[in-house]
């Protein structure tokens, strides 16, 4: 066996080093496209622990088990962004600016801004008019509609986004975090503790 | 002879009975017009290229295996003779390709017809289906279709062929070659059917996840049964008939189904997938992928995610009792 | 000098006018479908003229010096120009037998 | 020509052949080490490594080949999920191209230009070490994507808006396009270093009229690359800018054009397939001869072929196009062109029957590989007159006929040269011969196999089947040949298989080969093999096409070089007559360095288009560190 110098060592360490950490970056990036998921999951997706209050809550285990895909992963927010036409959503909250239902980029959630709040509003409903869809989605449909809102109204722009729309859209597109472009906090000041988490 | 042979292959293979129930789609099997001609065309050059190859891999092994009396290497006759040999295969070789290129110009012009089409039909393609419009006479759209296009024999149907999300490719080999439907572009393909049938027809451009399961039927029937199909498909959809239709309705209208389905007659106007007005009378659902039964209804209702992975078809939680009933109402839609 | 020009003009000119008449082929169906000319087709057949013009004038100026390397210039290009012509008299071939407005 | 006092400068003049070589060793070799490895610029090295990681790239993308064949064995199979499926078929397309046929190409000339116009290194050895870090960066960053399933699924043509920002979630098609840049990088350099060691430093007297015709193949193919690559780079960059930035290149609704990418694409692609084609000529033109035992028949018919069917092959892109809907009338002047190319390509073929005729053939396996090149790629090239038809395509477009063609004219026509010159400068590069046997054992299962898989194709493409899908019905009757196809894709696999096996096992105990094995007339086997660092103790002159066969007794050559440092002649470009001595880089690891910085910044770009702006500081510092003067041993003479 060849004695190689030090530097030589530490040069080829540093190459390994550095395809272990392309290794590991692309592997936490990692995006796998499931189109149907396994019934014990479904029903785990559905296990959220709701706050008393309706707002905010804790994820369940099945949503950790999966590796947080619904906030993180572009196929899982693309096919939100597909669900949230499909299912209407715009008829009352538009491209995401609201109408008879609230805007989800003006820095403001009424039920706070966690993804678990979103779920629920969804799955359950909430007062005033929005129905609840617990009835016409699956789990994991009402999970990556929840991940794609929350990513509309996100303030910083993250890798993980949907693409624009290959159409005229008013808003910027996603992963420009169009909330951060267009809101406007006003005279009185958007509540720090209400903002959604980039 | 190898390409000879397998012409053969194919032609035997052509003779097995495929015209089933989905029909044929097969460039050899030509039954309209232009098909006809391409055909005609594709067997020409196959036949000429055959030859061509024929010659050069005999030119190969004669020059190979001939005798040689002397080495010959800078022979000054020798090579003279083989430079006329060359040079005369030059010749031979633009002549040929200049035959073949002109019987491709004509076989172009005969694709290509400037007389108003006796039919138009406006085809719109999205992942992963067709959606086919047919107008009146004055171009008001009549009613649309889905994965199913029925042309008159004899007649000159245009298609108008758009798309919806990314780029497909209209081809119904046994008709006519294909046509790209382009986002942001109008294209045009002519259909001429000279026989009475039913062929098949798929994307041929890469369309993403399912671009496997993006078929087509075509239907050529005569005169009267084309009229009387036009006819049928413009009349709202019927009632169910039956207590489970029935109940299968209500399902249909009070789920998401209606956000996306259209169903004439009734509250579904969705738009997003096909029209479901006559889904009865189709033969074919999800693109070409399954007869249309009342099981393949129901079980392409219950699970289309595992049928056709990746199609645009949100999964609906219903009910085993909810599924049923909403597959016998929809295989009423006759 | 004059003999060099042209020696290496009629060495460029059946490529070039190739070039030419294809991004012309692109562009001169619109206009001739519009007005019912046939600009297509002239335009590919002048560019074949000129094409074989270059052959025939590379043919008549090629140098008989000693210099194998001009020779050797001179030579591929009698052996290119004549691929590029038979190209443009095809591509006239085809501005003759189709509408300038089939799609 | 030189100020040098001729008495203190060590020359190559009057010095016994063994000081020559010790001295020539010492100034030329790179010292032994990883880190030496990394930092040298020796263009065999290089090229040995460049063709090595190629024929890794063929041995995956193979394995990704009978993976189709697995799933597309019987109808509606379930082996491969279609997702999967899409990301294969499309790293299949795109590793074959990008990263196995164009780079083993170019490394093939890395190899060969150099040792066959009688120099001693490659012009620009550093930006050479810099290509090939970068091919292995591109190569790395696919391949890592594919293990950890992100890789592009958007098929190797990538149109839009299928790869755009509203169908292609996630990185996948960014990667991909990323990873064209970095090929496309490696491909540029090594092409403007063949041009220049073409045009600068061939030996004296080898005029144009004299250069081998393989090193014409490689000048000309280094062309298509200048001129065709960057088509790709700016389509692959607008593609990235309308992912991550928002621009609208290729959106219709805001005046884009998706056409436009077929458009820039297939300017590339089109010349791509010559790119791959035309180094495969140079080969089958220079193994045959040698085989045949007689010059090459037709030596200025073949140069002007090559030349012709370069220029041609920027004017076919349309026919890759021919059911868009353009005017019909525009289509068919691509017809016309892509019919033309039939001129050229038959001239090749006939010049090679031609020489066989007049000669008097040895069948060792390289020859085979020519003979198995010449009975398929003439098919291939006569269904490629099918496709150029433009009515004819418009039935077998996007079908399995296609699949048929372009695997005729890619596997036939390039990939049956390219084995062949492995049998045939194995010896040179190893100093080892191949074993016969085995060969001849591989040639016959790998033809064999070949025509029983892809011929069928055409057959299945004219009956109706379309490329790129994942599986297809039962009632359809393809099922049987695809069955007999996936069948036969195993004959061709065990001939890869006992290919592979020879190539590990011949270089581990092969008969040594000796100077020039083959008794063949060109330059690199007049130096020992393998070759010493330097390639040629004294340069060679040139008088005639085929100087080994020509002088038999001993090649002329020239002296007055420099021993102690590393210096080569420089020619001028008609002639070839001797215009300067030129020193030439030493070994450097800044292009390593050069080569982590660039990836960093593509790969960041892929992330956000501030990497662009940051990381071209690091690109900067080993650019500076690169072209950092360095005193005396660096001036021209």
């Amino acid at each position: 066996m060849k004695q190689y110098p030090v530097a030589v060592r530490l040069a080829s360490a540093a190459g390994a080093v550095v395809v272990l950490a392309m290794a590991a970056y692309v592997g936490w990036a990692r995006e796998p496209r499931t189109f149907r998921l396994p019934p014990p999951l479904q029903a785990g997706l559905n296990d959220i622990k709701l706050m008393a209050s309706g707002i905010g809550g804790a994820p369940p285990e099945a949503f950790f088990a999966m590796g947080k895909p619904y906030e993180a992963g572009s196929f899982e927010l693309s096919q939100g962004k597909r669900l949230y036409s499909w299912f209407g959503c715009a008829a009352c909250h538009g491209d995401g600016q609201g109408g008879k239902g609230p805007s989800f980029i003006d820095g403001w959630w009424l039920y706070g801004p966690g993804l678990v709040s979103i779920v629920a509003s969804i799955r359950d409903g909430r007062p005033h008019g929005m129905p609840a869809f617990r009835d016409k989605m699956t789990a994991d449909e009402i999970w990556q509609l929840a991940g794609y809102i929350k990513s509309l109204g996100a303030y910083s722009a993250h890798l993980s986004a949907p693409g624009r729309n290959d159409d005229k859209s008013p808003i910027p597109a996603e992963n420009r975090a169009p909330a951060e472009i267009l809101f406007d906090p006003g005279p009185t000041p958007h509540h720090p503790d209400q903002g959604p988490t980039p | 002879m190898r390409s000879k042979l397998n012409l053969r292959a194919g032609g035997l293979l052509l003779a097995l009975p495929l015209c089933g129930c989905n029909g044929t789609q097969s460039a050899l099997h030509a039954e309209g017009q232009a098909a006809t001609a391409l055909k005609g065309l594709i067997l020409l050059i196959v036949l000429v290229c055959a030859l061509v190859w024929i010659a050069v891999v005999g030119v190969l092994f004669w020059a190979l295996l001939r005798r040689r009396t002397e080495f010959a290497a800078g022979n000054k006759i020798h090579d003279h003779r083989l430079r006329l040999a060359v040079y005369s295969a030059l010749a031979a070789t633009a002549i040929i390709v200049a035959g073949l290129t002109v019987a491709s110009f004509y076989a172009t012009r005969a694709l290509y017809s400037s007389h108003p089409p006796d039919v138009i039909v406006q085809a719109k393609a999205q992942q992963w289906w067709w959606q086919f419009t047919y107008a009146d006479s004055e171009n008001r759209p009549l009613f649309q279709t889905a994965n199913e296009l029925h042309i008159p024999v004899g007649k000159d149907v245009l298609i108008t062929l758009e798309a919806l999300d990314v780029i497909h490719s209209l081809w119904i080999p046994a008709l006519a070659g294909k046509q790209d439907m382009i986002p942001g572009r109008r294209n045009e393909q002519r259909l001429h059917a000279e026989r009475q049938g039913i062929y098949r027809g798929q994307c041929a451009e890469f369309c993403g996840i399912q671009h496997s399961h993006m078929a087509l039927v075509v239907v050529a029937e005569d005169e009267d049964d084309y009229a009387a199909w036009l006819a049928e498909q413009q009349k709202p959809a019927a009632d169910p008939i039956t207590a489970e239709a029935e109940a299968g309705r209500a399902v249909f209208l009070g789920k998401p189904c209606a956000a996306c389905h259209t169903i004439r007659g009734t509250a579904a106007k969705g738009s997003t997938g096909p029209d479901l007005t006559h889904i009865g009378s189709r033969q074919t659902l999800g693109a070409g992928l399954l007869p249309v039964t009342r099981g393949s209804l129901a079980a392409w209702i219950a699970d289309p995610q595992t049928l056709k992975p990746g199609n645009n078809m949100p999964l609906v939680p219903l009910s085993s009792d909810e599924v049923r009933q909403v597959s016998a109402y929809l295989e009423g839609l006759r | 000098m004059m003999g060099q020009l042209l020696r290496n003009s009629s060495l460029v000119l059946p490529p070039l006018v190739w070039a030419v008449s294809l991004q012309m082929g692109e562009i001169m169906p619109y206009a001739d479908c519009g007005r019912g000319s046939s600009l297509t087709g002239w335009i590919a057949f002048a560019a074949a003229t000129f094409a074989a013009l270059g052959c025939c004038m590379l043919w008549l100026v090629r140098t008989r010096s000693l210099n194998t390397n001009a020779r050797f210039v001179d030579h591929v290009g009698l052996i290119t120009g004549p691929v590029f012509t038979f190209a443009l008299l095809m591509q006239g071939a085809a501005a003759l037998l189709i509408d300038p407005c089939a799609h | 020509m030189t100020k040098d006092d001729p008495i203190l400068t060590p020359r190559d003049t009057d010095i016994a052949d063994a000081e020559l070589h010790a001295r020539l060793m010492r100034t030329w070799t790179s010292p032994p080490g990883l880190w030496a490895a990394i930092a040298t610029v020796d263009h065999k090295v290089i090229a040995r490594r460049y063709i090595a990681t190629a024929f890794v790239f063929l041995i995956l993308g193979g394995i990704l080949a009978l993976a189709m064949r697995l799933q597309l064995s019987r109808p509606e199979a379930r082996y491969i999920s279609p997702d999967r499926y899409n990301q294969i078929f499309t790293m299949h397309g795109t590793n074959m191209m990008f990263l196995f046929a164009v780079p083993v190409m170019e490394a093939m000339a890395v190899y060969l230009v150099p040792l066959m116009v009688g120099t001693r290194n490659i012009a620009f050895p550093r930006l050479n070490a810099f290509s090939y870090w970068m091919f292995l960066g591109g190569g790395l960053l696919l391949w890592l994507s594919f293990a950890l399933d992100t890789a592009p699924d958007v098929g190797w043509f990538a149109y839009v808006p299928l790869s755009g920002p509203e169908y292609g979630p996630g990185k996948r098609a960014d990667l991909w396009a990323q990873m064209i840049t970095f090929t496309e990088i490696a491909a540029l350099a090594v092409a403007v270093e063949i041009v220049v060691t073409v045009f600068k430093q061939r030996a004296p007297g080898m005029s144009l009229d004299r250069v081998p015709v393989l090193v014409w193949a490689m000048l000309v193919m280094a062309f298509l690359v200048i001129f065709a690559m960057p088509a790709i780079m700016f389509a692959s960059s607008t593609l990235i800018l309308d992912r991550l930035v928002g621009t609208q290149f290729y959106n219709p609704a805001k005046g884009g054009d998706a056409l436009l990418w077929q458009h820039l694409f297939w300017f590339f692609g089109h010349p791509e397939v010559y790119i791959i084609f035309l180094p495969a000529v140079g080969m089958v033109s220079t193994i045959l001869p040698t085989f045949v035992r007689r010059p090459l028949f037709g030596y200025m018919l073949l140069v002007g072929a090559l030349i012709a069917t370069g220029i041609l092959s920027f004017g076919l892109w349309v026919h890759h196009m021919f059911v868009t809907g353009l005017p019909r009338v525009g289509e068919s002047f691509f017809t016309a062109s892509s019919m033309a190319i039939a001129l050229p390509a038959g001239a090749q073929i006939f010049c090679w029957l031609a020489t066989i005729w007049a000669g008097k053939p040895v069948f060792r396996v390289p020859f085979l590989f020519v003979l198995g090149f010449i009975v398929t790629f003439v098919l291939g090239g006569l269904t490629g007159v099918m496709v150029a038809s433009l009515p004819f395509d418009t039935q077998v477009h996007d079908t399995y006929f296609v699949v048929a063609h372009f695997h005729y004219v890619l596997v036939g026509g390039a990939v049956f040269p390219l084995l062949g010159a492995v049998y045939y400068w194995f010896p040179k590069m190893t100093g080892r011969m191949m074993s016969e046997r085995l060969g001849k054992l591989s040639f016959w299962l790998i033809f064999a196999g070949f025509h029983l898989t892809f011929f069928p194709m055409h057959i299945l493409g004219l009956i109706g089947m379309p490329r790129r899908i994942y599986t297809y019905q039962p009632e359809l009757p393809w099922a049987g040949l695809n069955l007999f196809v996936s069948l036969s894709s195993l004959v061709l696999a065990a001939g890869f298989l006992v290919f592979f096996i020879d190539v590990v096992r011949s270089r581990r105990s092969g008969l040594p080969a000796g100077r020039n094995p083959w008794g063949a007339s060109t330059l690199e086997w007049a130096t020992a093999s393998p070759p010493p660092a330097y390639n040629f103790a004294h340069i060679p002159v040139v008088f005639s096409r085929e100087p080994l066969w020509d002088e038999k007794d001993a090649l002329p050559v020239t002296s007055g070089l420099r021993t102690d440092r590393r210096e080569l002649l420089v020619t001028s470009l008609a002639a070839a007559i001797p215009q300067a001595r030129e020193s030439v880089p030493e070994d450097s690891l800044w292009p390593f360095f050069a080569a982590l910085a660039t990836s960093a910044m593509l790969i960041g770009s892929i992330f956000t288009p501030w990497a662009v702006v940051w990381g071209a500081f690091p690109m900067a510092v080993t650019l500076i560190g690169w072209f950092w003067p360095k005193g005396t041993k660096e001036e021209m003479s």
